[in-house]
């Protein structure tokens, strides 16, 4: 059963993005590592974090796309999960620093010095070990989009009513983050990281070991994700974004399926967050703002959603594009970033991934095995014209 | 085999080899570059762009001048769009990619602590123009800014004397984030120890661009009406302070009743403001528009004739800005190079003027010596000095107040004591360097 | 120092109680008294101010007004005080006594006088004590006000002469308030005194309270009973008004949140686009005000006082078109594809913030705040500013309006059947595109006046529309996609459930509650307050 | 009505359900038996409550009064759809509601009778039965040459068959059919009876359908429904005679 599911997760498509984000994995770190400076491929060493975070960010989009282009759930709060990733990481490389804070405080983080704690609170326990932060990082986000998906689906919650209170979600959090009092560091967030696993984690051997490990974190993902949707539970979700009681009459357990479909996203979102945080050296509440989330969500469909490469094309390209544009154009780069979004939208509907399909799919004739999904959705159904149900 | 696959893998590739590319802009050897880091989008672009402005202000006046060591300075210009982490990333990229010789920037707390360990690991030197809440002192950073001895101490002074109006009863009004916090944490150890009971002090703290202040408001004037003298003490930050401060005119709150004082409210916050109601309400910094210099005047006439409007306003962090600039300048003249580490060293102890009178220092904590001024609102936007300090008070790191941080200096010219925190009781650096 | 301010306030006493008694209107304020305001520091100045005080001369009124506003300079010349006006980039000059023209100066030729808060307050008691006499109402009652807020005793005689004349009774009730603080900060009898108390209890306001605070401390012992029996009774009775005063600040806040989501409630409730640039169109009404005031000021410097009323007109018309604008160019592609409505939108708001960055600067405008929105009235214990009535009235009309539009004329009628059935309504004749443009254009130009009422309390920014954004989305939620009625009732009671809850938790706490009651509330009802009911029609 | 002793020999019992949204009486005291292996025909105007009444028994909605007992024993208005799915009760919509973006195979594979939990779903492999079964069906809804394009393609009545395919894989008890000739071509209707006539012999099958000439053609008891409960009972013949059936329904 178990080799079935990994012979499904390896379809050609799979199989390509694995190699490659391989071969990146590898790249990267020879050619930073390994060539000499001056190699005309020689990569400087500020570019590898810098690229570490794009591809966490692409993990980011393709956990989105799960459960938006696989499974019609528009989540616009799925930056919570990956904040809580992060912060769960944060809370561990927090712990490494031990003595060498400011305050030289061996147990207390220095914020906590700060703001008069004198002892640590009790969430905070266990997070000088890496495997209890390992697990805290897919706990978290696991149990947090379980419950909150529980209530909702459970109760049928659904297109713009989910958006907008996984909305609400992250913005509770966000507020609640920013507070002090609430031990998490406030609006300055964790940052000031000296090692990870006892290596430093400004070295450029950890960078770009944390890189390849983003990676190939980020190619398992890619599997995890082509096994679901290539499985016929895939199938059930792409049917219940299409249709969704038409699936429940078809004896289908829709708020299971979905509330699976939702945690598995959040857990690969933590994790996202957890590579995310040593290589970007800060988690800040700011990661909590609605607006990255519905970042988050124009990653994905200008890649192309329901495609499990389009949200890492967008993911890359899209962050890619904003550190170009904040340095080319620093006065001007959101009319870009705007101009991009609006045509986007209207040119493309597809995405871009699903539009060069599209365009190759008119050239070849069609296959026998063309599984590919329509960027039509349940989300296409008018909102305010169909009474509520 | 799918081509759209082997394209979409090629794109993946393709955008991550580009990112190479853009790597090698090799600087020209003709000009020094100066990086600037301020947030031009998002919410704080609303105070950091003017300081933008400033920088490319103050690069233009010194080209003018002939540049520096026989170069033209240029300005590299990003945008980190409020974004903390976006601060780490464009800070490495100005240090790293466009070999900046210094970076002038940043805001907000958080946005310092997210570049600071790029600055200590890159070792470049990045001059912080804001103040703050002091607790740190770091061998990268020259805070130009305010130390809480240099705004905040002053002005309880001022309110607990007679001219301020002997003040007995205290609100201690804030945004809730680590500037706020010290801050207050400072004050109410500085209030309790002059004698203040706890019960006369009342904390709290609102969110980010809080805009309903109603109660909050409300809750001052019954806490005032205890019949005790009472003052608010307002670090309150950016976008909050309008809303904040139309309420209090609204609820008919004077200055002469219950003075606010604040410590985030300058000309520019002003400047977006009917402050006809607001007559009398105060702000402590280290500079106001209206002090009468021949410096500051030639500054307010060099920066209306660069930014093409003679309503714009200057205010306190531009000052730190200016002499900021001005000490770097003057550092590496002195040491005859750029390079870091030579104008660590060259800049300890070097005097430039400040534009409301006497001399600014740079101490060996990488603090500044300045005057502190208490300014009232006028309906005109702009403030009257009414009580300044008779000397420059020298900034002071680590805050005497808190008894944790009785005896702790930072100096980073001492080879004993180089380094950001170092126990005089103990004789020994407390922090790995 | 010590003394020597004693003896200053010796002399300033003294120079009261002969101003005191309108009876000894006696010497004449001469120019050397006026000039002497302009030298020394804030201790000369006060020095100067009594004995101005003390010549009783009616024409020190509006001196000492000019200095309190800052209207009073030294000519750098010859040291004379003028009072001088703006006019352009000089100032107009006028002799204060005699109010003669005395030209022009450049800014650089004159010294400003300053004062300070310590100042400004004895200003304030000296023009009471000068104007309690007065035969304008109004100037009477701000200087009965002003003796209140001092209560010096010194003023004690005065304001008995005062009182016997007094026959508004609004003046007369503030003036006995004033007397008998004043009598408890003399030596007079414990039976006085009493009484005193009994007045100042039965004002049972927060003043009287902070009289009766401060007493708690100063009176003979065997007072001190009645004094803690009068505080208890005012706190009793403003708790109850408490509870009616945080329902007075919900239902503002409220009438807020209403005014910035009732756009949204036709854009996205109404035509099903989920409109990220709401925020923005609120924005762009609170810049046109912005404007409007900045192109009266120049050409109708007399209409500023209506400024906030043009700007509804116009605001509504310029983000209304945007609106329409918007929707001719973007929207009307993406019909049918909700979700994608929120991707373009929150493109364009980017674009919008920039524009406005880029054409109006990133920092924050100064929009003037008109007099009859300014102050506060108040009602029992209640208190509420003229600007949050007139916002609550503002709403409420535009909300009647509204309802108006959308239920009783024909172009709300072609909405509603096209929001409804676009298939059908086009077929029977109603032009679907202008229809959906200008509900487009209704529910942005209706985002444009609430920018109008959001000048008077919040910043006028490119980030303005940001902080609205995500709370508006919440009100159209919980009320209920597509019901007016249920963004109204949405508004009040998120609003409402705030305030109470601030006081308790804080506001950010507070904040927190609603948001995790909203997401559970909406597990519950899962389409909002306000479900439309019907029969399932096919998945 | 019925004793309860009744009740167990149905497949369908439906007693005094009413319903009603926002003070619309949608379903008004309606009771309606179908028994095990056979096929009832429901006619009636618009608005009649037919959609609502399959609503009910599928669980979409709750009725406010009456009960529903399905197989004799048990109670449907406890039960939601995809437990009542489950229990063999399988519903086609008048508007053919096939998963467009799936191919016609696995249109049928996600409605194939297998367990639906979502780990058994996620590990699921195609049995050789279940291929088998699948062809069968493909070849009596004469869609095997299609197998492979995506549902989107279809016309509009190789739509219907599709769905009706998808109800044979569920392999219910119960069938619900909602108008299942609407838009077919008259060849196609006939196709279509035979094909139902043919499933009614093995279960119960629950018609509502408009046009007279189809209900005809299935020879089965007949139910008119009108404002939310029944007008008339029968054969057709019996029922169009009714006078009050014409009044109200049928017209004239």
């Amino acid at each position: 059963m178990i080799s079935a599911m990994l012979l499904r997760a390896l379809d050609r498509r799979a199989v390509w993005l694995v190699c490659a984000l391989l071969l990146v994995a590898l790249a990267i770190p020879f050619a930073n590592l390994v060539l000499p400076e001056g190699h005309p491929l020689h990569l400087p060493n500020y570019l590898v974090p810098l690229l570490g975070k794009y591809m966490s960010y692409a993990m980011l989009a393709l956990a989105l796309d799960l459960v938006w282009g696989y499974c019609g759930i528009l989540s616009l709060g799925h930056g919570a999960f990956f904040a809580l990733g992060g912060y769960a990481m944060g809370m561990y490389l927090m712990r490494q620093i031990g003595t060498r804070g400011v305050y030289g405080n061996p147990i207390l983080p220095d914020f906590m010095v700060f703001l008069n704690y004198k002892t640590l609170p009790w969430f905070w326990y266990g997070f000088d070990n890496f495997w209890f932060a390992c697990l805290m990082v897919v706990l978290v986000p696991g149990v947090l989009a379980f419950v909150f998906g529980f209530l909702a689906f459970r109760s049928r919650v659904t297109g713009v009513y989910l958006s907008i209170i996984t909305q609400a979600l992250t913005y509770a959090l966000m507020l609640a983050f920013f507070r002090n009092d609430f031990g998490f560091g406030g609006n300055n967030g964790l940052t000031d990281y000296k090692d990870i696993l006892g290596f430093n984690v400004l070295s450029a051997t950890t960078r770009g070991a944390l890189f390849a490990a983003t990676c190939i974190a980020l190619a398992v993902a890619v599997l995890v994700c082509s096994a679901i949707v290539n499985s016929k539970l895939g199938k059930v979700m792409v049917a219940i974004r299409d249709a969704e009681s038409r699936t429940r009459f078809l004896g289908y357990r829709v708020d299971n399926v979905k509330l699976f479909a939702f945690v598995v996203s959040a857990v690969i979102a933590g994790v996202a967050g957890a590579l995310y945080v040593p290589q970007v050296g800060i988690i800040n509440p700011s990661e909590f703002e609605p607006g990255n989330s519905i970042e988050i969500v124009i990653w994905t469909a200008v890649g192309g959603r329901g495609t499990l490469v389009g949200p890492i094309v967008g993911g890359l390209l899209l962050n890619f594009g904003k550190t170009v544009f904040t340095s080319l154009w620093p006065d001007y780069w959101l009319f870009a970033l705007g101009g991009l979004f609006v045509l986007v939208t209207l040119f493309l509907p597809k995405g871009i991934v699903g539009t060069i399909r599209d365009l190759l799919a008119r050239k070849a004739p069609p296959r026998r095995d063309n599984t590919q999904p329509e960027a039509t959705g349940a989300e296409d159904a008018p909102l305010v014209t169909e009474p509520a149900e | 085999m799918t081509g759209v696959d082997r394209i979409a893998a090629g794109l993946v590739l393709g955008a991550i080899v580009s990112v190479g590319a853009l790597a090698p802009a090799v600087a020209a050897d003709d000009t020094i570059k100066v990086g600037v880091l301020h947030s031009l989008s998002g919410t704080m672009a609303i105070s950091e762009t003017t300081l933008k402005d400033t920088m490319l202000f103050l690069i233009d006046e010194q080209n003018k001048k002939g540049g520096l060591l026989g170069k033209k300075l240029e300005p590299v210009v990003v945008d980190p769009a409020s974004d903390w982490p976006t601060f780490a990333e464009k800070a490495r990229e100005l240090i790293s990619q466009d070999h900046v010789a210094a970076v002038f920037g940043c805001w907000t707390s958080s946005s310092r602590k997210s570049v600071l360990p790029v600055f200590k690991e890159l070792n470049s030197i990045l001059f912080y123009p804001v103040q703050y809440e002091g607790e740190e002192s770091e061998k990268n950073v020259i805070y130009t800014g305010a130390a809480p001895n240099q705004q905040a101490i002053p002005a309880v002074d001022y309110l607990m004397s007679e001219d301020g109006g002997s003040v007995k009863r205290w609100v201690l009004e804030a945004t809730d984030y680590v500037y706020p916090r010290t801050t207050n944490k400072i004050l109410e150890q500085y209030l309790l120890d002059h004698g203040v009971a706890k019960e006369d002090i009342r904390i709290n703290y609102t969110p980010f661009g809080f805009s309903d202040w109603q109660t909050e408001v409300a809750a001052i004037k019954e806490f005032g009406s205890a019949g005790k003298k009472t003052a608010v003490v307002s670090t309150i930050n950016g976008d909050a302070n309008v809303p904040f401060y139309k309420e209090l005119a609204n609820q008919g709150i004077k200055a002469e009743d219950i003075p606010v004082v604040a410590f985030s409210v300058g000309e520019e916050e002003l400047s977006g403001m009917d402050t006809t109601n607001l007559v009398g309400h105060l702000a402590a910094w280290n500079y106001f528009e209206s002090v009468d210099t021949p410096e500051n005047k030639a500054f307010i006439d060099g920066w209306h004739k660069f930014i093409g409007n003679d309503k714009r306003t200057t205010n306190d962090p531009m000052e730190a800005a200016y002499i900021g600039f001005n000490l770097w300048v003057k550092a590496v003249e002195k040491a005859g190079t750029t390079d870091t580490d030579a104008v660590l060293k060259a800049i300890v102890g070097l005097s430039v003027p400040n534009l409301t009178g006497g001399t600014a220092t740079l101490l060996p904590n990488h603090h500044l010596t300045k005057p502190v001024l208490i300014g009232e609102v006028q309906a005109d936007g702009q403030f009257d000095v009414v009580w300044q300090t008779k000397d420059v008070v020298p900034g002071d790191a680590w805050s005497d107040v808190l008894p944790e941080d009785k005896g702790i200096e930072a100096d980073w010219t001492d080879p004993i004591k180089g380094c950001g925190h170092y126990d005089t009781a103990k004789q020994a650096c407390t922090t790995a360097p | 120092m010590a003394t020597r301010l004693l003896r200053l306030i010796g002399v300033l006493l003294a120079c009261l109680v002969l101003a005191a008694t309108p009876a000894l209107a006696q010497s004449q304020a001469n120019a050397a008294m006026v000039d002497a305001l302009g030298q020394g520091g804030f201790p000369q100045r006060e020095a100067a101010i009594a004995t101005l005080v003390a010549t009783g001369d009616a024409r020190v009124v509006p001196i000492l007004q000019a200095l309190s506003d800052g209207n009073l300079y030294t000519r750098i010349s010859d040291g004379k005080v003028v009072i001088a006006a703006k006019a352009g980039s000089a100032f107009a000059l006028k002799g204060p006594l005699d109010g003669s023209e005395l030209g022009t100066a450049a800014a650089g030729d004159l010294d400003k006088i300053k004062i300070n808060n310590g100042l400004r307050g004895k200003i304030r008691t000296a023009i009471g004590q000068m104007t309690l006499l007065s035969t304008d109402r109004a100037t009477r009652l701000s200087a009965a006000q002003s003796i209140l807020k001092t209560a010096d005793p010194t003023t004690f005689e005065l304001l008995q002469t005062a009182l016997a004349a007094e026959t508004d009774p609004q003046i007369k009730s503030v003036m006995e308030l004033a007397e008998a603080v004043i009598v408890l900060k003399t030596d007079a009898t414990l039976e006085q005194k009493r009484a005193a108390i009994q007045t100042v209890a039965g004002h049972g306001d927060r003043d009287a309270l902070t009289v009766l605070t401060a007493a708690l401390t100063t009176v003979p012992d065997a007072l001190k009973p009645d004094v803690q029996a009068g505080i208890d009774a005012i706190n009793r009775q403003l708790q109850l008004w408490s509870v009616a005063q945080n329902l007075a600040y919900g239902v503002s806040l409220g009438s807020v949140l209403l005014l910035a989501a009732i756009g949204l409630a036709i854009t996205f409730g109404v035509m099903g686009v989920i409109n990220m640039a709401h925020g923005e169109m609120v924005m762009l009404g609170a810049y046109v005000t912005f404007v409007v005031q900045q192109l009266l000021q120049s050409y109708a410097p007399g209409a500023m006082e209506w400024s906030l009323v043009i700007a509804v007109p116009a605001a509504f018309l310029f983000t209304g078109l945007v609106g329409i604008a918007i929707e001719r160019g973007i929207i009307r592609w993406l019909y049918g594809r909700p979700l994608e409505t929120l991707l373009a939108t929150w493109g364009l708001s980017l674009i919008l913030q920039q524009a406005v960055r880029s054409i109006f600067g990133p920092t924050n405008r100064p929009v003037l705040i008109p007099q009859w929105m300014t102050g506060q009235v108040s009602l029992g214990g209640l208190d509420i500013t003229w600007n949050r009535l007139w916002i609550l009235v503002f709403a409420i009309l535009v909300f009647a309006a509204l309802q108006l539009v959308l239920n009783r004329t024909p172009l709300g009628l072609q909405m509603r059947a096209v929001t409804q059935n676009r298939r059908m309504a086009s077929a029977m004749g109603i032009r679907t595109p202008f229809v959906d443009a200008m509900t487009f254009g209704l529910g942005s130009g209706v985002a444009g006046l609430a920018g109008v009422a959001l000048t008077q309390i919040d910043n006028v920014s490119p980030n303005l529309g940001q902080g609205y954004i995500i709370d508006s989305f919440m009100v159209v939620v919980f009320g209920g996609v597509g019901n007016l009625w249920g963004t109204l009732i949405g508004a009040l009671s998120i609003g409402v459930a705030n305030k109470f809850m601030e006081p308790y938790f804080g506001a950010v706490l507070g904040k927190i509650i609603i948001l995790v009651l909203i997401i559970l509330f909406i597990q519950r009802r899962p389409r909002g307050l306000f479900a439309l009911k019907g029969r399932a029609v096919e998945p | 009505m019925s004793e309860a002793s009744d009740r167990f020999k149905t497949m369908l019992y439906l007693n005094g359900v009413s319903v009603s949204f926002d003070g619309f009486k949608a379903l008004n005291n309606l009771s309606i038996i179908v028994h095990p292996n056979e096929m009832l025909a429901i006619i009636g105007p618009n608005g009649a409550g037919k959609t609502t009444m399959m609503d009910i028994i599928t669980g979409k909605t709750r009725p406010d009064d009456g009960e529903v007992f399905f197989d004799g024993n048990i109670d449907l208005t406890r039960l939601d759809e995809a437990a009542i799915a489950n229990l063999g009760v399988g519903r086609k919509f008048q508007k053919p509601t096939v998963f467009e973006s799936h191919t016609v195979w696995d249109n049928l594979q996600l409605a194939l009778k297998t367990p639906r939990g979502v780990f058994s779903t996620l590990a699921y492999v195609a049995a050789n039965d279940d291929v088998a079964r699948i062809d069968a069906i493909l070849d009596t809804i004469r869609l095997s040459g299609r197998k492979g394009e995506l549902a989107a393609g279809l016309s509009h009545g190789q739509k219907q068959w599709l769905e009706i395919g998808m109800l044979l894989a569920q392999d219910p008890k119960l069938l619900l059919v909602d108008e299942p000739v609407a838009g077919m071509t008259d060849a196609e209707t006939v196709e279509t009876a035979k094909l139902l006539k043919d499933i009614a012999r093995t279960r119960s099958v629950v018609v509502v359908e408009h046009d007279m000439s189809f209900v005809r053609e299935l020879g089965v008891r007949v139910s008119c429904l009108a404002e939310g409960s029944v007008l008339a009972e029968g054969t057709l013949d019996q029922v169009s005679a009714n006078p009050v059936v014409i009044e109200r329904y049928l017209g004239r």
